[in-house]
C-alpha cells in the first residue's frame, strides 16, 4: 500500500509527471470516484473522518473548517476556492517541493475541495519569486482541462470548475487568510476582522475556503485508498503523512514526507544526518520562524500537534531551523525580528510601530551597545504584542522566537551587553 | 436592552453597538482613536482595549478591543483592569516613537485627541532613544495642511475622505511603520468636503490651512453656537473669533442636521466677515463720492423713508428678523420678495407642497435613512454639499440590510463594506449634467430639462395611473421601468429636487411623490425640495406671493413709488441689469443695508452697514422649514448694526421675535428656537470665553494701558467673557465642545444623551411649517418648451459649490478654489462653433430678458 | 504666506503600449472587479518596462478608470512592484534566518564590494540592483538569491562570480 | 470661458455665473454662443473638477 502519497511521483532530477504518467499511478481516481456518484455530502464526511488537519500552519481540522460554507440554494450561488501558496514562512520550503513536484496532485485535491463546497472558481495565490511552480503549474493546469478534469461539467457530473493563477506581488503578511483575499482583491493586503470568516464573506464578499497546498495535497490519497488507509499512515493521534524539513547546519538539510508522531530525534540525526562535525545542536525552532524554540532535551518528543504544543511550542509548517552552538542565538532571534518588523502591514500599532523599536534593540545589541533597559524593553514587548492585543497573528508569531529565546538564551544576552560586542562573531 | 457589569458595576446597554460606544453613552473615559461615531470600527488602533471575563469566576479574563466586541447581554469586562489600563499605556508608548511631540509649534495643541488619549492612558515617560521616522509632506490647496510626521497611522482620514466622502484622490501608501497618507502626488484635495479631515484626524497631520495664517489657540477662541450661512442646509457651527476677526469654523454637532461634518465652503466661507472691503460707517453718495453720516443725518434720512410711498425689497440671505423689520417698517403690502421671479414663481409651489400632507421633508439623518433616491435636474453637491454627503450613506442601506442578513454588526464598518462590495441602493439622477454623485448612481439619465420633467412625469403616472402622463420618447422607457420598479420596492424613498432652474422639475417631483403616497397607501413620502439661501424659505413665509422682485422694479421704474429699501441683497444678481438700472435710478431715494460692497450699493444714495451672521442673533429657516437660531459670536467693530436695529425701534431681537409670530402665520412657532424664559443657571449667563481664555486684560494694551470694563451683552443669555456657567455644567447653550479631559471634538459625547443622540442641551431647530392641507393634487404635465433653432442653446444654469454663493465668494479660501464664470457645452456643439477648450465666448440671450 | 501653487507636478499619464493592454484585457476575463486588474496591470507593465513609473501607473489607472491614489497605495505595499528605475538583472537576496545562520552576510558583503552596491541601489552600469527579499523557500539550499526568474542555490563567492560573469556575456 | 464636457447633452449649455458680473436674471430659456475677442479671464477653470472633462486629442 502507498506509504508516500505526497511525493510518491516526486523526482526532482527529473521534471514533473505529466498527465498520463500522473493518471498511470491512481492519478485523478478520485474525480473519478465522484463522477461515479459522490455527493458533495459524502466527500464532506470522508474529509471530516479522515482526521486531517490544515498543513499550513494553524492545524484547524480541514472538515470542519469546510462544513461552516454555507450550502443549499439560499446560501450565495458564487462561492471560491483559494489556494494559499503564498509560503513565505522563515525556514519553510514544503509547498514549492510539492507544486514542482507533482503539481497535478494539488490540482487534483483542488477539484474535491471546489466540488465538496460547490465553488465553481479558484484561485491559486502562487508566491510571485516561486517562477519554477508557476510554469509548471499552468502546464498541468493546461492539460488538467484538455483531459476534461477542468472547465464545464467535469466527466459529468455536472460541476464547472475553473482555475485561475494568481501570482503574488511579495508580501509575508499574504499568508495570512484574510490578507491573501484582500491582495488577491487587488487592495492593501491588510488583514481582516474575523468574524465574519471567509467562509461567509471571504473574497469579493461571497462564502470563501482558502486551504494550504500541503492540505489540499493530501485529500487525492483519502479518497482513493480510504480513511482506513489514511489513518494507518501515523504512528501518533494526529492522522496522514506530512512534509518535515530541516534547514541550517546540518549535515543533509532536505525535506522529506513522514508520518506524524515521529520522534524529533530521528528527523534530525536519521533523515538530517545530525550535526555538521564540530558542531553541536543549541535549540530549534520545529515549523519555521514564528515557532517557540526547543532545546536538545526535546528530540525524543514525537513531531505531532499535540505533544509539542505541551512544551510550549508549535509543530506549525513542520520545517524545523537549527541552531549550532557556533551560531549567536541573539544575532538569530534579532534576524528573524528584522524580518518581522519589514514584513508587517502597518495596520494595528503594536505590530507596526512596536516590531521596529524591536527590531533596532537588536541591532544595538549586535553592535554592542545593548543595555539593561532595552533588555526589559524586549521583555516587555513580549507580553504586548502577544495573541489577542494585535489585529492578526504575525506580531504574536514574532513573540514566539522573542519570548523563548529570551527564555532559554539569557545568558548570552547578558554576555552582549556586559562584554560590548557579540562574541560569536569571528 | 441588555445588562453588562463594567468593572462591577452594572449598566444597561444597548447590544447592537460595540462596547466602546456604550460605554462613551454611559460617560465612561474609555480611550480610542480608528473609531468615529459616524465612521464604526476597524479594530486599527488598538487603545480601546479593555479586559473580558468568561464568567463570575474568571479572574484573569482576556483582552479585547471594545470596538469590536459586541454589547452582548451578561458581558462581563474591566476597563480599570491593570492588565487593560498597561497595555493602553504600552499603546500610546508605540505611537509615540515615531511622533516628533512638536506640541508647542503644532496647530492641533489643546485640541488634540492624542495629547487627551496619552494623558488619559497614563504613559508619561518616553523610553524609545532610537531613530524616528520620518516623511516628506505635500501641498493639498489651500484648505489643508499636511504635516504626516505626526501621523499614528488610525486610518482615519482615508476611511473618512475615500469610503465615507467617496472622495479619489487620499490613500494609504507603503506598508510597516513607513505607512503613508496623502496624495499620489501633489495637489489640490478634490472633494467638496475635505475640510474635515482637519476634525477627523486625531492629531495634527491635517490641520486647517487657512486658519494657520491667523492662528490662535482653540481656549483662546470665543464663540458662541451658530448657523452656516453658505446654503439652505442650515448646518450647525462654531466660529472662532479672536482680537476681532474671524479664525476659523468647525462643526457643531447637530443630531439631526450636520452631525459631525461640513462641507468647504461652509467651513472656509466665512472669511467675508473679515474682507477689507467690509462697509463699517453710513455713507451717502453724493455724485459718487461717499461722505460719512453721523448718527442724527442716519436718522432723519431713514424717517424719510417712513412716509407712504416707500417700498422694501427683502433678503434671502438676511435672518428672518432683518426681513421682518423691514416688512414693518414698510407694510407687508410694500415687502417685495429678493429672490428673482423664476425663483419667487417655484417659491410659491414649494410653500405649498411644504403644507401638504402628502409628503414629508426629510432632515439630513432622514435622508441617510433613504433605500432608493430618486434626484430630478438638481446637483446636489453644489446645491446642499451637506445632502450630497448624507446620500453617499443612503446608497450604503443595501449594505446593512446585506450585514443583517449574515449577522454581520453594522458598526463592523470594513466587514460590511467587504460584504457588499458594489452593491448599492438605488439611486437614479435625470439631470442636464454630469454630477460629483454619479459614481455612486444605479441610474444616470443626461436630458435637457424639459425633458427631465416629462420623464418625471411618466415615472409619477408608471406608479399611479392618477398622475397625469406625459409624451416623452420611448428611448427611455427601460430606465422609467426600472426607478419606477425600485421607488414601488422601498420601504423609503426619497425623490430630491430644486429651484435652481425653475418649477418645472419641481412639479414633476411632487407628482412622483405624490403617485407613491397613493402606491403606498397614504404614508407621508419624503420629498426633498433644494433653495440655494440659508434663508430662501423664511423671506418667502414674510413675502406676498402678490409681490416678486419683478413688481418691485416696475413700481419704481413707473413712479408709483419713490423710495427703495434694500436689505442685504444685491439686485443684479436678481434680475436684468436693465431693469434693476432703470429701477434704481427712477427712485427718488435709494438706501441700501448690506456687509459688503455690490453693484447695488453702488447705486445707492445711502449705504448703511449691516452685521454679518457671527456679528448679531438671528434665526434662519433651512429647506425643510427647521427654524435655527444662531447667536452673536462677536462685536463689529465701527457702527455696523444689524439690519432689524438700523431699520426699527424693537429693543432686543426676541420683541422683534414675539412681533414677527404674531404678525406672520407661518412663522408663529418662532419663538420656541430662543433660549427660553429663564436660560440662566444660578442667575449667571453662559461664557463665550472658555474658562482658559488668555490675554483679556492686556489685549487693548496697545490702545490703552488701563483694562477695559468688560463688554455688556443685555441682550443675549450669552456674555462677552469668560465668567458665568460653561456649557458642560447643563447651560442651556452649548458653543464649543469640551470637556475635563477631552480637548478635542471627541468630547461631544459628554455633551449627547448617547453617541449620535440628541445634545443634552442645546436646540436641533424646530419645524415650523405645519402639514394640515390634504387637498393637494397631481400638478398638469408641463407644455414642451421651445425647440432651439440650429445654433440656438437650451440654457441650464450650473451652480457651483466654490463661487456661486454670493458672500463666501468674498472668502479668501474660497476664492483660490473658484473657477471663473464659464459656458459648459458639449463636444458637439463646441465643434460647430470652432470653440476649444479654455476659449473666450460671448453669450447672447434670445427673446425678451 | 503667499498663495503657493506649486508649479503642477500633474505628470502626464503614457499611454499604455498595444500588447500591455491586451494582456490586461485578458486579465480583465478572470478577475470580476477591475480593483484586482489594477494590480495585475501592474505587474504586466513592469514586465515590460522592467518597473512602474508615475507615467505608467497614471496610463493604468487612466485605463482602467481607478483611482490613481489607490493604485499608488496598492503599488507601494509590495515588495515586487519598483516604483524606482532598476538595473537589467534585479537580484533578489535572501537574507531570512536560515541563509543567515548559512552565512548569507558573508555572501552579501562580497556582493557589495564586488559591484558596489548596497541594498536599494543600482550599478553604475544599469546592470544590477540588489534588494534583500524575504525567505525564498529554498532553505535546505541556504544561502541562496534569484536573479530575474532564476533561483541560484548553495551561493558562494565563486558562485556569485560566475553569476555575474554569465548574466554579463548574455547582455553583450 | 468656455469648458467643454462629454456629460452634457448636445443643444443644451450650462452657465455657471461666477463671481464676474454676469447675473443669471440676464438669460432664461435659449441662449447663443459665438467665439469673441480674445479678453483674458483671471483664473481660467483650472480649479473645476468635474469628471467628464473632455481632453482635446492635441492632432498635429
Amino acid at each position: 500500500m502507498v506509504t508516500n502519497p505526497l511525493t510518491k511521483n516526486i523526482d526532482m532530477s527529473r521534471p514533473p509527471l505529466d498527465i498520463t504518467a500522473y493518471e498511470a499511478n491512481d492519478g485523478y481516481q478520485s474525480v473519478h470516484a465522484i463522477a461515479k456518484g459522490l455527493s458533495p455530502e459524502d466527500v464532506l464526511e470522508l474529509v471530516k473522518g479522515s482526521g486531517l488537519k490544515g498543513r499550513g500552519g494553524a492545524g484547524f481540522p480541514t472538515g470542519l473548517k469546510w462544513s461552516f460554507v454555507p450550502r443549499g440554494d439560499n446560501s450565495p450561488k458564487q462561492k471560491y476556492l483559494v489556494v494559499n501558496a503564498d509560503e513565505m514562512e522563515p525556514g519553510t520550503f514544503k509547498d514549492r517541493l510539492l507544486m514542482e513536484g507533482d503539481p497535478h496532485l494539488m490540482l487534483e485535491g483542488m477539484i474535491i475541495a471546489a466540488y465538496t463546497i460547490q465553488a465553481s472558481k479558484a484561485y491559486i495565490f502562487l508566491r510571485g519569486e516561486y517562477t519554477v511552480s508557476e510554469v509548471v503549474l499552468r502546464n498541468a493546469i493546461k492539460e488538467a482541462y484538455e483531459k476534461g478534469y477542468l472547465g464545464k461539467d467535469i466527466l459529468g457530473t455536472g460541476f464547472d470548475f475553473d482555475i485561475i493563477m494568481h501570482t503574488s506581488a511579495g508580501r509575508y503578511i499574504c499568508g495570512e487568510e484574510t490578507a491573501l483575499l484582500n491582495a488577491l482583491e487587488g487592495k492593501r493586503a491588510n488583514p481582516r476582522a474575523k468574524p465574519p470568516f471567509p467562509q461567509v464573506s471571504g473574497l469579493w464578499g461571497k462564502p470563501t475556503i482558502v486551504n494550504n497546498v500541503e492540505t489540499l495535497c493530501n485529500l487525492p490519497g483519502i479518497l482513493t485508498y480510504g480513511i482506513d488507509w489514511y489513518q494507518g499512515l501515523a504512528k501518533g493521534n494526529d492522522h496522514g503523512t506530512k512534509l518535515f524539513g530541516v534547514s541550517g547546519k546540518v549535515k543533509t538539510p532536505g525535506c522529506w514526507e513522514l508520518p506524524l508522531g515521529l520522534p524529533i530525534r530521528e528527523l534530525l540525526e536519521g533523515y538530517a544526518g545530525g550535526m555538521q562535525d564540530g558542531l553541536e545542536l543549541r535549540g530549534f525552532l520545529p515549523g519555521g520562524g514564528s515557532t517557540d524554540f526547543m532545546l536538545p532535551e526535546h528530540l525524543d518528543i514525537t513531531l505531532d500537534y499535540d505533544e509539542i504544543a505541551k512544551v510550549g511550542s508549535r509543530l506549525a509548517t513542520g520545517t524545523m531551523i537549527v541552531l549550532d552552538d557556533k551560531t549567536c542565538p541573539v544575532g538569530m532571534v534579532g534576524n528573524l525580528m528584522k524580518f518581522f518588523a519589514h514584513e508587517s502591514c502597518g495596520f494595528c500599532t503594536p505590530c507596526r510601530d512596536g516590531l521596529p523599536w524591536v527590531d533596532q534593540i537588536f541591532r544595538d545589541f549586535e553592535n554592542g551597545e545593548g543595555s539593561e533597559k532595552d533588555l526589559q524593553i524586549l521583555h516587555d514587548h513580549v507580553t504586548y504584542l502577544g495573541p489577542g492585543r494585535t489585529f492578526c497573528a504575525l506580531a504574536p508569531g514574532a513573540t514566539a522566537p522573542l519570548g523563548s529565546g529570551l527564555k532559554y538564551f539569557k545568558e548570552d544576552f547578558e554576555k552582549h551587553i556586559t562584554e560590548k560586542r557579540c562574541s560569536y562573531k569571528h | 436592552m441588555a445588562k453588562i457589569v463594567i468593572d462591577g458595576v452594572e449598566h444597561e446597554v444597548n447590544p447592537d453597538n460595540n462596547l466602546l460606544q456604550e460605554c462613551l453613552s454611559l460617560g465612561l473615559d474609555l480611550p480610542y482613536f480608528c473609531w468615529h461615531p459616524s465612521m464604526g470600527s476597524v479594530g486599527a488602533c488598538r487603545q480601546c482595549a479593555v479586559m473580558q471575563y468568561r464568567d463570575a469566576d474568571d479572574k484573569e479574563g482576556m483582552l479585547v478591543m471594545a470596538c469590536m466586541t459586541p454589547a452582548a447581554d451578561g458581558a462581563i469586562i474591566s476597563i480599570e483592569d491593570e492588565g487593560a489600563k498597561s497595555f493602553r499605556s504600552e499603546v500610546i508608548e508605540s505611537l509615540m516613537t515615531s511622533h516628533p511631540h512638536d506640541c508647542p509649534v503644532c496647530e492641533e495643541g489643546g485640541e488634540c485627541h492624542l495629547q487627551d488619549m496619552t494623558l488619559m492612558s497614563g504613559h508619561n515617560y518616553r523610553r524609545y532613544d532610537k531613530k524616528k521616522r520620518t516623511h516628506r509632506n505635500q501641498y493639498l490647496g489651500p484648505f489643508v495642511n499636511h504635516e504626516m510626521n505626526r501621523c499614528i497611522t488610525c486610518y482615519r482620514c482615508v476611511r473618512f475622505y475615500g469610503d465615507y466622502a467617496g472622495g479619489t484622490d487620499l490613500s494609504a501608501q507603503a506598508s510597516h511603520h513607513h505607512v503613508y497618507f496623502g496624495r499620489h502626488e501633489e495637489g489640490v484635495l478634490e472633494s467638496e468636503f475635505s475640510g474635515n479631515l482637519v476634525e477627523v484626524c486625531p492629531t495634527g497631520v491635517f490641520t486647517d490651512k487657512a486658519f494657520s495664517e491667523n492662528y490662535s489657540r482653540k481656549w483662546d477662541l470665543q464663540t458662541a453656537p451658530s448657523v452656516c450661512v453658505g446654503c439652505s442646509v442650515g448646518c450647525n457651527t462654531s466660529p472662532g473669533e479672536r482680537y476681532g476677526s474671524l479664525r476659523r469654523t468647525v462643526n457643531r454637532y447637530n443630531s439631526e442636521v450636520n452631525g459631525y461634518f461640513l462641507c468647504d465652503r461652509g467651513r472656509f466661507g466665512f472669511d467675508f466677515v473679515n474682507n477689507s472691503d467690509r462697509l463699517l460707517e453710513p455713507v451717502q453718495r453724493v455724485d459718487n463720492t461717499g461722505e460719512l453720516l453721523a448718527d442724527d443725518q442716519v436718522k432723519a434720512f431713514i424717517k424719510e423713508f417712513k412716509a407712504d410711498g416707500t417700498i422694501g425689497i427683502g433678503s434671502p440671505r438676511a435672518s428672518n428678523e432683518s426681513n421682518f423689520a423691514l416688512r414693518a417698517m414698510v407694510g407687508e403690502e410694500n415687502f417685495y420678495a429678493g429672490y428673482s421671479d423664476v425663483e419667487h414663481e417655484s417659491m410659491q409651489v414649494l410653500l405649498d407642497l411644504a403644507s401638504d400632507t402628502a409628503f414629508h421633508s426629510p432632515s439630513v439623518r432622514e435622508i441617510e435613512m433613504a433605500d432608493a433616491v430618486l434626484i430630478l435636474g438638481e446637483d446636489v453637491t453644489n446645491v446642499a454639499p451637506r445632502i450630497a454627503l448624507a446620500l453617499r450613506q443612503s446608497v450604503r442601506n443595501k449594505a446593512k440590510d446585506l450585514a443583517d442578513e449574515s449577522r454581520i454588526p453594522q458598526w463592523q464598518d470594513s466587514a460590511v463594506r467587504e460584504l457588499a462590495q458594489h452593491d448599492l441602493s438605488p439611486l437614479s439622477i435625470i439631470s442636464s449634467a454630469v454630477s460629483r454623485l454619479d459614481d455612486v448612481a444605479s441610474d444616470r439619465v443626461i436630458e435637457s430639462l424639459s425633458v427631465v420633467a416629462a420623464m418625471g412625469h411618466q415615472i409619477a403616472n408608471k406608479i399611479s395611473a392618477s398622475a397625469p402622463k406625459a409624451d416623452c420618447s420611448a428611448a427611455h422607457d427601460q430606465v422609467i421601468e426600472k426607478i419606477v420598479e425600485q421607488l414601488k420596492a422601498a420601504k423609503r424613498p426619497l425623490i430630491i429636487a430644486g429651484n435652481s432652474n425653475g418649477s418645472e422639475v419641481i412639479r414633476a417631483a411632487a407628482n412622483i411623490a405624490r403617485a407613491l403616497y397613493d402606491f403606498k397607501d397614504n404614508s407621508a413620502i419624503d420629498l426633498c425640495l433644494l433653495v440655494p439661501e440659508v434663508n430662501s424659505v423664511g423671506m418667502s413665509l414674510m413675502t406676498n406671493a402678490k409681490n416678486p422682485l419683478g413688481a418691485a422694479l416696475k413700481k419704481l421704474h413707473d413712479g408709483t413709488a419713490k423710495r427703495v429699501i434694500v436689505l442685504e441683497n444685491d439686485l443684479y444678481r436678481r434680475a436684468s441689469r436693465a431693469k434693476v438700472d432703470a429701477a434704481l435710478t427712477a427712485a427718488t431715494k435709494v438706501l441700501v443695508l448690506d456687509q459688503l460692497p455690490t453693484s447695488t450699493t453702488a447705486n445707492a444714495d445711502v449705504v448703511l452697514p449691516a452685521t454679518a451672521f457671527s456679528e448679531h442673533e438671528a434665526t434662519y429657516i433651512n429647506y425643510e422649514g427647521r427654524a435655527q437660531l444662531s447667536f452673536q459670536v462677536h462685536q463689529c467693530k465701527k457702527q455696523a448694526q444689524p439690519s432689524w436695529r438700523w431699520l426699527c425701534d424693537a429693543e432686543h431681537v426676541d420683541d422683534l421675535v414675539e412681533r414677527c409670530c404674531n404678525e406672520v402665520p407661518g412663522l408663529a412657532r418662532l419663538r420656541e428656537v430662543l433660549p427660553g424664559e429663564n436660560p440662566f443657571i444660578a442667575g449667571m449667563k453662559v461664557p463665550r470665553q472658555s474658562h482658559r481664555y488668555s490675554g483679556r486684560t492686556a489685549m487693548t494694551a496697545n490702545v490703552n494701558v488701563h483694562e477695559p470694563k468688560q463688554r455688556e451683552d443685555k441682550e443675549s443669555v450669552m456674555s462677552f467673557s469668560m465668567e458665568g456657567m460653561p456649557a458642560q455644567k447643563d447651560a442651556s447653550v452649548h458653543a464649543a465642545s469640551w470637556a475635563p479631559k477631552w480637548n478635542s471634538n471627541q468630547s461631544i459625547s459628554k455633551f449627547q444623551d448617547e453617541v449620535n443622540g440628541e445634545l443634552k442641551q442645546g436646540h436641533p431647530g424646530c419645524l415650523l411649517i405645519e402639514r394640515k392641507d390634504s387637498s393637494g393634487s397631481y400638478f398638469k404635465a408641463g407644455s414642451d418648451s421651445i425647440e432651439p433653432s440650429a445654433n440656438q442653446l437650451r440654457l441650464v444654469f450650473s451652480y457651483q459649490i466654490f463661487g456661486s454663493d454670493e458672500l463666501s465668494a468674498r472668502s479668501k479660501p474660497i476664492q483660490a478654489r473658484m473657477t471663473d464664470a464659464y459656458i459648459g457645452l458639449s463636444p458637439q456643439d463646441a465643434q460647430k462653433r470652432d470653440l476649444r477648450q479654455g476659449d473666450v465666448a460671448t453669450i447672447s440671450p434670445l427673446g425678451s430678458p | 504666506m503667499s498663495q503657493q501653487v506649486i508649479a503642477s507636478t500633474a505628470t502626464k499619464a503614457r499611454r499604455l503600449s498595444a500588447d500591455e493592454i491586451v494582456e490586461i484585457e485578458h486579465e480583465m476575463t478572470l478577475y470580476p472587479d477591475k480593483r484586482a486588474v489594477g494590480l495585475e496591470a501592474l505587474k504586466i507593465v513592469q514586465k515590460h518596462q522592467g518597473w512602474v513609473s508615475d507615467e505608467s501607473l497614471l496610463g493604468i489607472a487612466k485605463y482602467l478608470d481607478i483611482p490613481a491614489a489607490d493604485l499608488e497605495g496598492v503599488a507601494t505595499f509590495f515588495n515586487l512592484v519598483y516604483r524606482q528605475q532598476v538595473g537589467k538583472n534585479v537580484i533578489l537576496f535572501c537574507d531570512s534566518v536560515s541563509c543567515w545562520i548559512m552565512g548569507c552576510e558573508g555572501i552579501k558583503s562580497y556582493i557589495k564590494d564586488k559591484l558596489a552596491i548596497d541594498y536599494g541601489e543600482t550599478t553604475e552600469d544599469g546592470d544590477f540592483t540588489l534588494i534583500p527579499v524575504p525567505c525564498l523557500g529554498d532553505c535546505d539550499k541556504a544561502p541562496v538569491m534569484m536573479v530575474g526568474p532564476d533561483m541560484h542555490r548553495n551561493l558562494t563567492p565563486e558562485k556569485i562570480d560566475s553569476i555575474i560573469m554569465d548574466c554579463k556575456t548574455i547582455q553583450d | 470661458m468656455v469648458c467643454i464636457r462629454r456629460g452634457i447633452k448636445a443643444g443644451t449649455a450650462l452657465l455657471h455665473c461666477g463671481d464676474g458680473n454676469i447675473s443669471p436674471a440676464d438669460f432664461s430659456g435659449l441662449i447663443e454662443v459665438e467665439k469673441s475677442a480674445t479678453q483674458t479671464t483671471s483664473r481660467g477653470i483650472g480649479n473645476l473638477i468635474v469628471s467628464d472633462f473632455h481632453e482635446e486629442e492635441i492632432n498635429s
